[in-house]
């Protein structure tokens, strides 16, 4: 049914009066805004405005339906048919249909692509097109609410010649999504300029949203008082008290679940054996790194202290020189009054380090300095997003990653800490943890699931796959300019159709 | 009029052009290693490298595989920066830009080289110690000087709500014509260019005021400076050619620190990345901006010195 | 030697001239705000005698816990039966009152919650939670708890089997009614039931713990002001009491106070309401739409008139008062009692968003801890206006801080925790790099 | 009178030039201090103690300490080798290239002072920071190269100014006297030309070509992916590290600026006052 043009009318000339467009700025710019490769948070967020779900969060944060309309679950709960929402249209001005869907999930299963997303549709055994409205998906196991996990973005399929999609595909910097913002130009100043998309199925009131990244961060807060931008991601620790005594800025809380670590190379380098992992570990003054970057609390194992799944039983471990010493005599390693040698060969580790993580130049001066004193000296390199994605998602070619992961509310581990985890950089790979992973992911009982996964925190605090480091106080800054504000915990910009600056 | 002096400017600046491009690609062959290895995706481009570039063919004959897409105006596809992207496409817009600021910045440094000379030709005075001062430091410290001191001082008005908020504020942040205005003044500036122009006026000042032909204007009583700034124009020209190799280097610099897209900040992210047909490409162009100036130098120049033109006509 | 001495003070005049003249400029244009009747900030901040004055009456290490938030301290401190004292600990109790029916119903609508989704996952019940259950209907939890008709039928049977703690744990919480709060403090971290299960251990809270607390505190609070309602209590602090009956409290004026017996339904919600606001922009009635941007500009209206007023004040008040004003920080304190009562009321009224648009605005989010910029109470509406809104993961965030001065939040913390995972158990994670 | 010894006519200059006699000291001071660097205990890497984040300067650290406890007077110094050392190798460099070419091309004349040229024009044809940001891409990033790259890239103007000289003195009366009286091509060339009338111009080349080196590198730290990375110090590094977490007057951040600024001006006091004599 043709969608009634009055209200598009009015839209329109409310719409006049939020000409203001909203701009929210980053730390770095996301490299590519194809869904298939999305690893950072900022391209995750960009992807929250271009592209759509086939379900998604509503203000309670449950799942409603969104270009899927209705999703019939069958007896056996092991398929489930989905009727897609009629009129809708990409970008470019294609129809919507299950074509899509069924390439997109396919794209995300197809193992050359290596899609850093697969992860979310492994549980899909099989997706097929009933008629250009209709999809059935069957699943490998029972699923109880399967809507919950459908919130992946969907592809153009008509944009791709096939499943098989490459990194450097030009569709990265030329997105065609159905969301609620369509991309007008990646341009050369590093900012992103998206306009409202005109035929989206639901109203939309911001004009423009311009994404920019704040190359200079001594005055990022000067910049959303004094209105240069209206929206600020992440706050800086430093720079909390003056943005929250200004009247014409407010903050929310955007914590994310976020934690850094000192990721080791478990498979092939020095860092094999578990003594040299836990000396270097012994060897870290974690609240000496944290001091000089901003407030925070320091963990023992993959979860923020907040969750419910933290341990607090684990220990933190303090600076204990002497049993670094011992560990590494015991793994064969000899100091020679300067540096700690192996038959001949001082020991020394590449640690690679994302450009984008702010701050982390701080960090990795301060580690390289305590490794020093302790007679290992470590080459640091900071890569680029391209780069990372090469060095540390695909060939895994370093000894030391210093990195943060964020977590949506499900804090799910399996993917990093998991032997078949796609995101097991470090090849972590413990029969027990695998096990405590998929009971935890297979259990029906909550405090069964938390049992599980503290346990599982206490493993791998003992194994040492990782220096666990610390989670920062992380807001978000916007402007009072912008009205009706929601921000979703992890995705911010949910429902960044209904906001507007005025 | 001899076409053939004119032909023989050409041809300098053809075969001047075509030692430029052979140094790049020289310098590309001599590798030690093989490049593509040090490109994060090397596997992934090799193909596509093997076949533009002839990596296994001779010297020579890459040069001439070159040098036909060259003369196509094809440079190549970029790699790593906008991957797919022909070269042509993403440099021409920013290299035009570039182009205006360099003359802008040239057009800048000479008149304020001038204006600074003409009034102090000779003489020692404090101003000049004061310009050279200023003028020697290298370009990226001016600018970081220049950039910190406005933010802070512009802070400082804005705080104690003297005035509101510009719209550049927090260079290099925000685009805004303020801010290549800047980075014009500072590349005529910085580097000691600003001196040196001042310098090299001053010198030609104090010859052209002490020659005959001026003595004799005066005792005929007319106005001096039509005849000084007309033979002025002969060296200020020689002075603007020589520098503009000078400018370009500044230039790319200013580019990255003052966030501004010209062909300059894609030079350097294609050397950060190796994007070296990009790479290549944006250095071409650079040298022939180059020779044109030298070229132009040449033909300005003879055409206003008369005894020149003589020559010419003879 | 002099002409320069002198030139130089000549400049320096000017530039205070300049920099007065800069300063006043922008307040000239507005009207100052009418001197409205005496409010307690006022008071101080003009008369500081008065406050030095409650200070040797009552106990300043007191009042100085009190401003903390450190309200048990502040209620040890203010022993004794002097009239003034009475009303400064009644004020004390009052608070600590509210901050556990806070946290009651904040518990009670997570249990109803938990419970819920438990019996919709069609998970097998055990003698743990029917215990809680049992309990948790027992100390009348439902009682504020909107649809409480739909609890499961599972849980509202009898447990089959008696849990072993739940007699003496019964006795602990008559002894706390009765006015022995320190036995409950020491037991409310103590799981109610440890149920060993296949390859681990359930343990559930006791489910009434802050019923009981709160019902001591509010007992001691009318004994202390010798009344039988909340009404009697807050009536003691109008015009016979002094500054004590109003320092550091969300009602300005008495006249705020009476107007708040008189209207207000909950002792939660005194002040959200109160006349002499009005003269600060702030309307007296509060939206009855659950919309974020209207609390967001209520917050700024009264930002706005507290901006002026404490320019004002600072120039009225003599350097005592002004350290004071500065260093206590009356404004901002008086700004989250406000804004705290407003989204007390939000809740209570069912209009979740607009309480966590005021919640957001009221915390010091630089300050990681319960301090002079942040109540308890702000923390605990916090936490439950995010479990209503389904961000129940969220509200964990902000227990742990709670958590540090109020150890009793475990058993709410544990249990938001459970819901939490829960609510997620079909959820597949999204894991994304920083 | 006998021909004033060589230190007199050192003496006259600097009494001309007072302010290149300081230029003079200061560049002499951080020579010598990029040149014993090497050997001082002071370690960079270790140096980091947050305990002692934003000290003021003191009897400790003169300078005070960065934000992360650094000693910023002895990074300043310590920086000092990695433009000393290096731009000595780029005047090296350019002096083997340059002066015989440009020598020769002057002196001969001919098709070899054509082809010498051209070679000049050519390369300095690329601008030299495009060609050495080029050379650094490709070859990848060591000071060692960084130093012969800029020699090379600067040669073309130091071969054209020791071929102007040299080619206005070819006809000189003493060179036709030298020539006449039978002394070898090359004596001539070396001794009385390029030594007697260029070593002075020579000399102001190298110093500007050192200052031109000095400013590469800290343009290179100073913009990142190239040049000196932290930890170790560099001026141009130094800038961006502490901007922003210190008040901008606060000597941590002003050290390296001042340092930069009179360095270079160091040098040009001193080209200038090397070039006006000889050519006055």
């Amino acid at each position: 049914m043709r969608f009634p043009a009055l209200p598009f009318l009015l839209l329109g000339v409310s719409a006049a009066a939020f000409a203001v467009p909203l701009r929210y700025a980053e730390d770095r710019a996301p490299a590519i805004a194809n869904p298939l490769f999305t690893t950072t948070m900022s391209e995750a967020r960009l992807d929250e405005l271009v592209f759509d779900g086939l379900f998604t969060d509503d203000a309670e944060l449950r799942s409603t339906p969104h270009l899927a309309e209705a999703g019939a679950l069958s007896e056996d709960r092991l398929s489930m048919t989905l009727n897609l929402r009629q009129g809708v249209t990409w970008h470019d001005g294609r129809p919507f249909g299950a074509d899509d869907v069924v390439f997109t999930i396919k794209a995300m299963q197809n193992p050359t692509t290596a899609s850093t997303e697969s992860g979310r549709v492994g549980w899909i055994k099989a997706v097929t097109k009933i008629d250009d409205h209709t999809v059935r998906l069957d699943f490998k196991r029972a699923e109880f609410a399967p809507e919950d996990k459908l919130h992946f973005k969907i592809l153009p399929a008509h944009m791709f010649t096939s499943t098989t999609v490459s990194r450097s595909d030009t569709f990265r910097n030329r997105p065609i999504g159905t969301g609620p913002f369509q991309v007008v130009s990646f341009n050369d100043d590093n900012s992103i300029t998206m306009q409202r998309n005109e035929s989206y199925f639901s109203a939309v009131k911001q004009d423009e949203i311009v994404m920019r990244e704040v190359a200079d961060k001594n005055y990022q807060a000067k910049l959303i008082i004094y209105q240069s931008i209206e929206a600020l991601v992440r706050v800086l620790p430093r720079d909390l008290a003056t943005l929250q005594a200004d009247r014409k800025v407010e903050l929310y809380p955007y914590q994310t679940n976020s934690w850094w670590y000192l990721g080791f190379n478990n498979t092939d380098s020095d860092l094999r054996d578990p003594r040299v992992r836990r000396a270097l570990q012994e060897m870290i003054d974690i609240e000496a790194l944290l001091k000089p970057i901003g407030t925070g609390d320091i963990i023992t194992g993959p979860f923020v202290p907040s969750s419910p799944y933290y341990n607090h039983e684990v220990p933190a471990h303090a600076v204990d020189v002497d049993a670094a010493t011992e560990l590494l005599t015991d793994a064969g390693y000899f100091y020679d009054g300067r540096s700690w040698t192996k038959d001949g060969k001082p020991l020394t580790l590449r640690l690679a380090a994302p450009e984008t993580l702010e701050t982390a130049q701080d960090v990795v001066i301060n580690l390289q300095a305590q490794f020093r004193r302790q007679g290992i000296s470590i080459e640091p390199e900071f890569l680029g997003t391209a780069e990372w994605k090469e060095k540390v998602w695909r060939d895994r070619d370093f000894d030391l990653i210093l990195s943060q992961w964020s977590f949506d509310r499900s804090e799910d581990i399996y993917e990093q800490f998991h032997s078949r985890g796609t995101r097991n950089f470090v090849g972590y790979n413990d029969r027990e943890v695998d096990g405590l992973l998929d009971s935890a992911r297979a259990a029906t009982d909550p405090q069964e699931k938390k049992a599980a996964l503290r346990t599982a925190h206490a493993k791998i605090a003992e194994d040492v796959p990782m220096v666990f480091l610390w989670t920062l106080d992380s807001y978000s800054a916007m402007s009072v300019r912008v009205k009706q504000v929601v921000v979703h915990p992890f995705y911010f910009f949910t429902w960044a159709r209904d906001w507007y600056v005025y | 009029m001899p076409l053939r002096l004119i032909i023989g400017r050409i041809a300098v600046f053809a075969v001047t052009l075509l030692g430029a491009v052979g140094l790049v690609l020289v310098l590309l062959w001599a590798a030690p290693g093989d490049p593509i290895d040090l490109l994060p995706n090397g596997e992934e481009l090799r193909p596509i490298l093997e076949e533009q570039w002839q990596l296994d063919r001779p010297l020579g004959a890459r040069f001439v595989a070159y040098f036909s897409h060259l003369s196509r105006g094809d440079l190549g596809t970029s790699l790593t920066y906008r991957p797919g992207m022909p070269v042509t496409e993403v440099i021409l817009e920013p290299a035009l830009r570039s182009t205006g600021w360099l003359v802008a910045a040239l057009g800048v440094a000479m008149v304020w080289g001038t204006a600074l000379a003409w009034g102090t030709a000779g003489r020692p005075t404090w101003n000049r110690t004061f310009w050279q001062l200023v003028s020697i430091a290298p370009v990226f410290l001016l600018a970081h000087v220049a950039v910190n001191g406005i933010n802070e001082a512009t802070l400082a008005l804005v705080d104690s709500g003297w005035m509101d908020r510009p719209r550049w504020f927090a260079l290099p942040g925000q685009p805004h014509p303020f801010r290549t205005i800047l980075a014009i003044v500072l590349l005529a500036v910085g580097s000691g260019t600003l001196s040196e122009v001042r310098a090299e006026v001053e010198n030609a000042l104090v010859k052209i005021r002490s020659s005959g032909y001026v003595a004799a204007a005066r005792a005929r009583g007319e106005r001096v400076w039509p005849h000084v700034a007309l033979n002025l124009a002969g060296p200020l020209t020689t002075i603007a050619s020589s520098r503009a190799a000078f400018f370009v280097g500044g230039l790319v610099i200013l580019e990255k620190v003052l966030l501004l897209n010209g062909a300059g900040s894609i030079l350097w992210q294609a050397a950060v990345l190796r994007d070296y047909p990009l790479a290549l490409g944006i250095t071409v162009i650079f040298a022939s901006i180059v020779c044109t100036a030298r070229l132009l130098g040449d033909a300005v120049r003879i055409a206003i010195d008369p005894r020149l033109r003589a020559e010419w006509n003879a | 030697m002099t002409t320069r001495v002198a030139r130089i003070d000549t400049r320096w005049s000017l530039v205070c001239a300049l920099v007065a003249s800069a300063c006043t400029s922008d307040t000239s244009s507005e009207t100052p705000p009418p001197a409205g009747p005496v409010d307690w900030v006022g008071t101080v901040a003009r008369d500081p005698a008065s406050f030095a004055s409650l200070m040797e009456r009552t106990n300043r290490d007191g009042w100085i816990a009190f401003h903390g938030n450190d309200l048990r301290a502040a209620e040890t401190a203010f022993e004794g039966s002097d009239p003034t004292m009475k009303r400064s600990r009644a004020r004390v109790e009052w608070s600590l009152a509210l901050l556990y029916d806070d946290l009651a119903r904040a518990s009670d609508y997570t249990h109803m919650a938990f419970l819920s989704s438990w019996a919709a996952r069609e998970l097998p019940t055990t003698p743990g939670i029917e215990t809680v259950a049992a309990t948790w209907r027992g100390c009348g939890g439902m009682s504020d708890v909107p649809d409480a008709d739909k609890l499961p039928d599972i849980f509202r049977a009898e447990p089959t089997v008696e849990a072993p703690g739940r007699r003496d744990r019964h006795a602990v919480h008559e002894r706390a009614r009765a006015g022995e709060v320190e036995a409950l403090y020491a037991v409310a971290g103590v799981p109610l039931v440890v149920e060993p299960a296949d390859g681990f251990e359930r343990k559930f809270y006791d489910p009434c713990v802050y019923h009981t607390l709160h019902d001591a505190w509010e007992g001691r609070a009318q004994a202390t002001a010798s009344a039988s309602d909340w009404r009697g209590v807050a009536r003691q602090w109008g015009s016979e009491a002094g500054l004590e009956g109003l320092l550091f409290a969300p009602w300005l004026t008495v006249g705020d106070l009476e107007a708040g017996i008189a209207n207000e339904v909950h002792p939660g919600t005194l002040g959200a309401s109160q006349p002499s606001l009005v003269q600060f922009g702030v309307g007296t009635d509060m939206s009855v739409q659950d919309d974020v941007e209207v609390a967001r500009d209520d917050v700024r209206a009264l930002d706005a008139a507290i901006d002026l007023r404490e320019r004002s004040l600072i120039a009225e008040a003599g350097d005592e008062g002004d350290a004071l004003l500065r260093d206590l920080g009356l404004h901002a304190r008086f700004r989250q009692e406000w804004i705290v009562a407003r989204a007390r009321k939000a809740i209570l009224e069912g209009r979740p968003h607009q309480a966590m648009a005021y919640l957001e605005l009221a915390r010091d989010v630089s300050v990681r801890q319960v301090g002079p910029s942040n109540s308890p109470s702000v923390l605990a509406l916090y936490a439950e206006t995010q479990v209503r809104l389904g961000r129940t993961r969220e509200a964990l965030d902000v227990l742990v801080l709670l958590e540090q001065t109020h150890p009793e939040v475990l058993a709410f913390r544990e249990l938001v925790g459970d819901l939490a995972v829960l609510q997620g158990l079909d959820r597949q994670g999204d894991s994304k790099e920083n | 009178m006998t021909a004033p010894t060589r230190m007199a006519r050192l003496g006259a200059t600097f009494r001309q030039h007072p302010i290149a006699l300081i230029g003079a000291l200061w560049l002499a001071i951080v020579i010598l201090a990029g040149l014993v660097a090497p050997l001082s205990t002071y370690d960079p890497i270790t140096d980091v103690d947050p305990s002692r984040a934003h000290l003021s300067p003191g009897p400790g650290n003169w300078l005070g300490t960065d934000h992360l406890g650094r000693d910023v007077f002895q990074r300043l110094m310590l920086a000092c080798q990695f433009f000393v050392m290096p731009g000595l190798l780029a005047c090296l460099v350019a002096s083997i290239v340059a002066i015989p070419a440009g020598a020769i091309a002057g002196y001969r004349g001919g098709w070899v002072e054509a082809a010498l040229r051209w070679m000049f024009t050519v390369v300095a044809s690329v601008p030299k920071f495009v060609l050495i940001l080029l050379v650094l891409s490709i070859y990848g990033d060591r000071l060692g190269l960084l130093a012969v790259a800029t020699g090379v890239a600067y040669s073309p103007t130091l071969a054209e100014a020791v071929f102007a000289r040299i080619e206005s003195l070819r006809s000189a009366d003493y060179v036709l006297a030298n020539r006449a009286y039978g002394v070898p091509g090359w004596r001539i060339l070396w001794v009385h030309l390029v030594w007697a009338a260029c070593r002075r111009l020579i000399g102001r080349q190298l110093l500007t070509l050192f200052g031109f080196f000095l400013v590469l590198e800290t343009t290179l730290s100073y913009i990142g992916g190239f040049g000196v990375q932290e930890p170790m110090p560099s001026w141009g590094n130094m800038l961006v590290f502490e901007w922003g977490r210190d008040v901008w007057y606060a000597p941590q951040v002003l050290a390296p600026v001042a340092a930069l600024w009179f360095t270079i001006a160091a040098t040009a006091w001193l080209a200038e006052s090397l070039g006006e004599v000889a050519d006055g």
